[in-house]
């Protein structure tokens, strides 16, 4: 196994907020291996974003700050540095790339130049070197005619093509890891499949770990080495992407899998979840997930699990995890709305 | 955002509003001066000591006289050999009392009494903000001021944003040609410059007119003025708002377009609208006193802030008697801010999106 | 690009008809008549009645006397004649025009210059005692009316006797040298300019305020922090040029306000500019001078409009484009 | 499915002027929806897939002429409702309903649950005073609300609570159709297997039909009983589930169903990875709508010549599976 790259620990990152603290990230814990995928999959409000722009320290600040944890880069603490020396980190060890592709670039600078200033700024690389090396990053992302390409604005290009644009800007200065946050949600199917290739072909190409933040378990499955499921402001299970889709050792992400309609696999009705995701300002008390969990015991009512070892590389916050590891109980309790 | 949340829990928009508006401490603090402006303005005739017209020909430019501990202030009497200078009588002292008979008033037009809250016994007078150049008395003209000046930009903006909800409601959801007409005559209106249109139009009115018909005149004059910006900014709003999921629903289930219209795009504008009103009244009252201190508006002897303020253009009047223009002034400074503070905390209530930074 | 200036020129015309047209049908409606005016003068002569009334057949109905205003400015450009100053109105309004512009130029430089920096400020350093002061300085401003704060000014000009409290120039301006001469309107300008200006700072302060925290909190602010660029390097580059674009568009809507402000100070500084003359020919019932002020004073705001939707353009690529 | 068809779409479009110029002359058309036939059978589900911008959205709110169609015909119970007047479209409504997608918008924030739904039954006389109370109750729990929660406003929901209570608004007229637009796509992960199960007992519970339009094809096949595959305006396959999962014969189908990710580690497939964008439906590609990006017609330039010159008819190549393709 290659070495781990980035690591987060018991990272708290809460909103101070006029209706009081919402501890969106609260006590997030997991590792990123050199060259390889780690998904974080969660639902809205389960902190999987903000754990990944913690990781940048681009927390918007106030309401939000990052109130306690570490985040190793190559062994050394993201949280400690100073703000130039963080700066040096962003966009040139570290990448980020974000959800909405017509929003992420700013209007009014052409495409080439948004790309150039990347590398202008982290290798100081003169105005030609720097638009010479954004049109040879375009052609890498595969758009067509880069040099017209890198002259035109954002809103004269698709989605599709403004998400390469992006991701162009990311992988300028050879980053080692790339945050991907939800990068093809935005996107019809038919591009989304042209972006997860460009992706798998690029992190092959420059062996980049990526961290891949998103929602959809179609997109893990198709992509990820590791997985991380959050819930609630923290990881409940954390395993190798087979491990969890074929042995889930938490009742939530056995209840996701179950509930989730499969091309070819027929069913009279789809299993089901009860209740609504918890509001980040207001999580229940004991483990998070207990009043929407079907095999809750009265423990789980009023004592927060701890995260325990079912097997080598594969973590999870559940007082029945050994059960459920063990094939005695199921962990998405068969229930039906 | 998520399920029931307790602290609001069946409250309606405009409950919660309501709450955050009280919560809102400037805002409250400029709720209440209002109600005391308008107060003021109501009681006027009973709060002022003397009427608008009351001169006192030995007294022009009398300045202010200080209240002195119980109650009392001094009697003066022109200075022998000085113009527009006053000296005390030695040892006389002018008592005020209270509630005492005078001029005869109305109370809100209806309600006959000649009781005045304070006064001195004739032939002394009392100025408490200092005697204009007819000897009249300042702060009794603030007070009948206000009637002009505070009321003028509520008729106004009641008048010009009826027009304006109703044609550009009518504009934004016909579309067609009352679109055009409605959109056109708009444009025509926001062309020209606001006070230039406010003195074309107070020129079509006959140059003399009495206090009342001058009244009637000023708040015409600014609610033809106000009507054509308010229209653009309701039918942008509802032509948005006519394409939301909701109203699409509404139209799904069959409603009429009357009721579609009334039910669910206009009070989806009611926070802007009420926000806009809010701000645009100072720009109303300040069309007043435009107006008045260009002499085109409410003439003296009536009293309006406007043309207390004009009486105070001259350098000589400036040099020798500043509160002339510092009592009208400081009435204006005070209305205008309270409107916008209470306009800015209608804000914030009413949509909470528009400010503080920052989302978790 | 052109097309668009040649549209919006086209789209211009059938507004200053509108404005032309309800002006004309105001000053029908006032009490009195041109000829009224014109026969009690005793200095209008009776030939230049017979031209008038030749001209603009002021006994015929309103519609036709429009009509043929209309005829004559556009084929002759004759705004008609003023009897008061014995001049085409054209002739009387050009300088006065010309005055207003400067007052209304020095004005929006008062304004914008300190209202983008500022508002810029509060923005960054918001929730501090920076925005706080900024903001509490703003109502105070706001709250002082243009016909308030000239007066305050007037007072100042004359208790300290730094400014010269009212005009344009000096008595012996004329036969002043170029440099001192530029220096004494230079000198004359100050104080209306600070009416003009200050008033809509405060307003124009807050909206930037507003605008940059809105673009503050766009997706592709945080891709260029994402980049590793400097706080101070995101609102500059990132930023400003996004924050501006709404403020362009505002420049457009206030131009209005800032031409009826320039109304207030000229009435108070007695400048001679278009509203001073506008007041003038109202009073003195000069009916072809106001309907040529008013004329002129929209043909300012429409042409300032245009200039704000090409600044728009040349700022905003997405417009540009579209 | 019956022979009379509860629904019958026929040639529908809906195209859109895009104004320019000096006089905003008109200078083209975006043919959002541009021949769209089909027929929905009683107690049926019909799904509609595509990518935005295919016309999926447009053509369900033309059915219920909350856009107007250009022209064609949509017959509902054997009546035409392009032909309807205004009071007659009113009466006509009630019979057919629509779901949107956002939660968050589709709600009028000033207007308590309870009165939403009032509102429904009062402008078609279904109940007043005290049995409208009743009705609304016994809506709010057929959605798996309380009732209650009638008193409260839309912004005390969260979306997944707001989707049930756009339905239980739909189903207040006792509609015989609804038109699902995208209803789960904006709901969390876990909250969208509960709404499609609702949805499936609504419909077996009231024997209601579905137009269902959607781009997620997971959900389409698990909830429908025919598919029908919408590209650039135009339906390019239309069949039975089973026959569109199992043996698609639209390169543009094939390409969409190996697209879509599989939640499973194990079956890593084969994508076929179409190149370039949807191109825009304001000027859509000379002959077939596909060609440029399709994969059978670029890898043989015999076929493509024909792709190029005319535009393929939508033609039954077994029954009850149409195709519009010339290589199909």
């Amino acid at each position: 196994m290659s070495e781990t790259i980035l690591e987060v620990r018991g990272l708290h990152t809460h909103f101070f907020t006029e209706e009081g603290v919402v501890r969106a990230v609260d006590g997030v814990s997991y590792a990123l291996r050199a060259g390889e995928t780690l998904a974080v999959v969660g639902e809205s409000g389960s902190g999987k974003s903000v754990t990944a722009l913690s990781i940048l320290r681009l927390v918007a600040s106030p309401p939000g700050r990052i109130v306690s944890g570490e985040i190793l880069f190559r062994g050394a603490d993201l949280l400690k540095l100073a703000e130039g020396d963080m700066r040096k980190i962003r966009g040139r060890r570290i990448s980020m790339i974000f959800q909405e592709p017509m929003t992420s670039l700013n209007p009014v600078h052409t495409c080439g130049a948004q790309i150039a200033e990347v590398v202008e700024l982290h290798e100081g690389l003169s105005r030609d070197a720097a638009h010479a090396r954004a049109i040879e990053m375009l052609k890498l992302v595969g758009i067509p005619s880069p040099e017209q390409r890198a002259n035109e604005y954002p809103h004269q290009l698709s989605g599709g093509m403004r998400q390469r644009v992006m991701i162009a800007m990311a992988l300028a200065c050879r980053p080692d890891v790339l945050i991907a946050d939800e990068p093809t949600t935005a996107l019809d199917v038919t591009i989304q499949a042209q972006i997860l290739e460009l992706l798998a072909r690029l992190r092959r190409e420059l062996g980049m770990a990526v961290l891949l933040v998103t929602h959809d378990l179609g997109v893990v499955a198709e992509t990820a080495d590791h997985v991380a499921v959050m819930y609630a402001g923290q990881v409940v299970e954390h395993a190798g992407v087979r491990e969890v889709f074929a042995r889930p050792c938490h009742p939530y992400t056995a209840g996701l899998l179950a509930s989730l309609p499969r091309m070819g696999e027929r069913r009279e009705r789809l299993r089901v979840i009860p209740g609504n995701v918890p509001n980040p300002a207001r999580f229940p008390s004991g483990c998070r997930f207990h009043p929407r969990c079907p095999v809750a015991i009265d423990r789980c009512r009023t004592e927060a699990p701890e995260v325990v070892t079912i097997a080598e590389g594969h973590d999870s916050r559940c007082w029945r995890a050994a059960e459920l590891a063990a094939g005695t109980l199921d962990g998405a309790g068969g229930t039906r709305a | 955002m998520t399920d029931g949340v307790a602290t609001t829990a069946g409250l309606s928009p405009a409950g919660r509003a309501w709450r955050a508006l009280r919560a809102n401490r400037a805002g409250s603090v400029a709720g209440t001066v209002l109600l005391v402006l308008y107060a003021l303005a109501a009681l006027a005739p009973f709060l002022a000591p003397y009427d608008e017209g009351d001169m006192d020909r030995l007294r022009f430019f009398h300045p202010s006289m200080p209240v002195h501990a119980g109650g009392w202030v001094e009697v003066t009497r022109p200075a022998a050999g000085a113009v527009n200078a006053y000296e005390t009588v030695p040892g006389a002292r002018a008592p005020l009392r209270w509630f005492v008979k005078g001029a005869p008033w109305k109370l809100l037009g209806l309600v006959p009494s000649d009781r005045h809250l304070f006064g001195v016994d004739a032939p002394a007078r009392v100025y408490l903000f200092g005697a204009d150049a007819m000897g009249r008395d300042v702060f009794s003209r603030l007070l009948y001021g206000a009637q002009v000046s505070l009321t003028v930009g509520l008729v106004g903006i009641l008048i010009s944003f009826t027009l304006g909800l109703l044609l550009g409601g009518l504009a934004g959801y016909l579309g067609g040609w009352v679109d055009t007409l409605v959109m056109r005559s708009a444009e025509v209106f926001l062309s020209i410059p606001a006070l230039y249109l406010i003195v074309a139009l107070r020129a079509a009115f006959p140059a003399h007119l009495s206090s009342r018909q001058v009244y009637v005149a000023i708040v015409v004059v600014l609610a033809f003025v106000g009507w054509a910006s308010l229209a653009r900014v309701i039918r942008g709003m509802v032509l948005s708002i006519r394409r939301a999921e909701y109203v699409l629903a509404a139209e799904a289930l069959g409603m009429s377009r009357a009721r579609v219209l009334v039910r669910h795009i206009l009070p989806n504008t009611a926070s802007f609208v009420i926000v806009a009103a809010t701000v645009a009244v100072p720009g109303y009252i300040l069309g007043e006193v435009f107006l008045s201190f260009l002499g085109m508006g409410v003439q003296e002897p009536a009293a309006s802030w406007g043309n207390m303020l004009g009486a105070a253009r001259s350098v000589s009047v400036l040099r020798d008697h500043p509160w002339l223009l510092f009592a009208p002034g400081a009435a204006i400074f005070v209305t205008v801010m309270t409107f916008h503070v209470f306009g800015d905390a209608l804000r914030d209530a009413l949509d909470p999106r528009q400010e503080s930074g920052g989302r978790p | 690009m052109r097309t668009f200036v040649l549209r919006r020129m086209l789209e211009a015309i059938p507004v200053l008809f509108g404005v032309s047209a309800l002006t004309f049908l105001l000053l029908q409606l006032a009490p009195g008549d041109f000829l009224d005016a014109f026969a009690e003068n005793p200095s209008v002569s009776a030939a230049q009645l017979d031209q008038m009334s030749r001209n603009f057949g002021l006994d015929r109905p309103w519609a036709v006397q429009y009509a043929l205003y209309v005829k004559n400015v556009l084929l002759h450009l004759d705004f008609g004649q003023s009897f008061s100053y014995h001049q085409p109105v054209f002739r009387v309004l050009w300088h006065g025009m010309g005055n207003t512009l400067l007052l209304a130029i020095a004005g929006a430089c008062v304004t914008w210059g300190l209202a983008l920096p500022l508002g810029l400020l509060a923005a960054a350093r918001r929730g501090t005692w920076v925005d706080r002061v900024l903001s509490i300085g703003s109502f105070a401003l706001l709250s002082l009316p243009e016909v308030l704060s000239g007066l305050l000014l007037l007072l100042f000009a004359f208790r300290t006797g730094w400014f010269p409290i009212g005009g344009m120039h000096d008595l012996d301006h004329d036969r002043m040298a170029f440099v001192p001469r530029v220096f004494d309107t230079l000198r004359h300008l100050v104080l209306p300019a600070l009416v003009v200006g200050l008033v809509p700072l405060a307003a124009r302060m807050r909206q930037m305020r507003s605008s940059v925290l809105d673009v503050l909190r766009l997706d592709w602010v945080t891709t260029a922090r994402a980049k590793g660029l400097s706080e101070r390097d995101v609102l500059v580059r990132h930023v400003l040029p996004n924050a501006l674009n709404p403020l362009i568009t505002l420049f457009g809507f206030t131009l209005g306000s800032l031409l009826s402000g320039a109304f207030v100070a000229e009435a108070v500084f007695a400048w001679p500019g278009l509203g001073s003359l506008t007041l003038e020919a109202i009073q003195r019932q000069d009916q072809y001078l106001v309907l040529g002020a008013v004329l002129m004073a929209s043909a300012m705001l429409v042409a300032g409009n245009l200039v704000a939707d090409l600044l728009l353009a040349f700022a905003d690529p997405r417009v540009r484009h579209d | 499915m019956s022979d009379q068809p509860l629904l019958d779409v026929r040639d529908l479009r809906v195209h859109y002027p895009i104004r320019q110029g000096v006089f905003s002359r008109v200078t083209g058309q975006v043919r959002a929806v541009d021949g769209v036939s089909f027929t929905i059978g009683k107690g049926e589900t019909l799904g509609l897939v595509g990518e935005s911008g295919c016309g999926k959205t447009t053509t369900g709110r033309a059915i219920l002429r909350l856009v107007e169609p250009t022209s064609g015909t949509v017959r509902f119970g054997g009546e035409d409702v392009t032909a309807l007047d205004r009071a007659s479209l009113r009466r006509m409504r009630r019979r057919m309903q629509i779901v949107f997608q956002d939660p968050y918008s589709s709600l009028n924030p000033r207007l308590t649950v309870g009165s939403m739904l009032g509102e429904a039954l009062e402008i078609h006389d279904l109940a007043r005073g005290q049995a409208a109370q009743d009705r609304i109750a016994e809506l709010l729990r057929t959605v798996g609300l309380s009732p209650d929660h009638a008193r409260r406003y839309p912004h005390e929901f969260s979306g997944g609570q707001r989707q049930r209570i756009g339905i239980a608004r739909a189903l207040a007229v006792e509609p015989e159709f609804l038109v699902l637009d995208e209803p789960v796509s904006a709901l969390d992960v876990s909250i969208q297997a509960q709404v499609v199960n609702l949805l499936q007992e609504l419909q077996e519970r009231f024997g209601l039909t579905y137009l269902f339009v959607a781009h997620d094809l997971s959900v389409v096949e698990h909830i429908s009983t025919r598919v029908a595959v919408m590209y650039l305006g135009r339906i390019v396959e239309i069949a039975s589930r089973d026959a569109l999962y199992g043996d698609a014969r639209h390169p543009y189908t094939k390409a969409l169903l190996s697209a879509a990710p599989v939640p499973d580690p194990t079956r890593r497939s084969e994508r076929i990875v179409l190149t370039g964008d949807v191109p825009s439906p304001a000027q859509p590609p000379q002959g077939c709508r596909f060609h440029p990006r399709c994969f059978v017609a670029q890898a043989d330039p015999a076929k493509l010549e024909r792709c190029r010159a005319a535009e393929p008819e939508l033609r039954e190549i077994a029954p009850g599976h149409w195709v519009s393709c010339h290589h199909a």
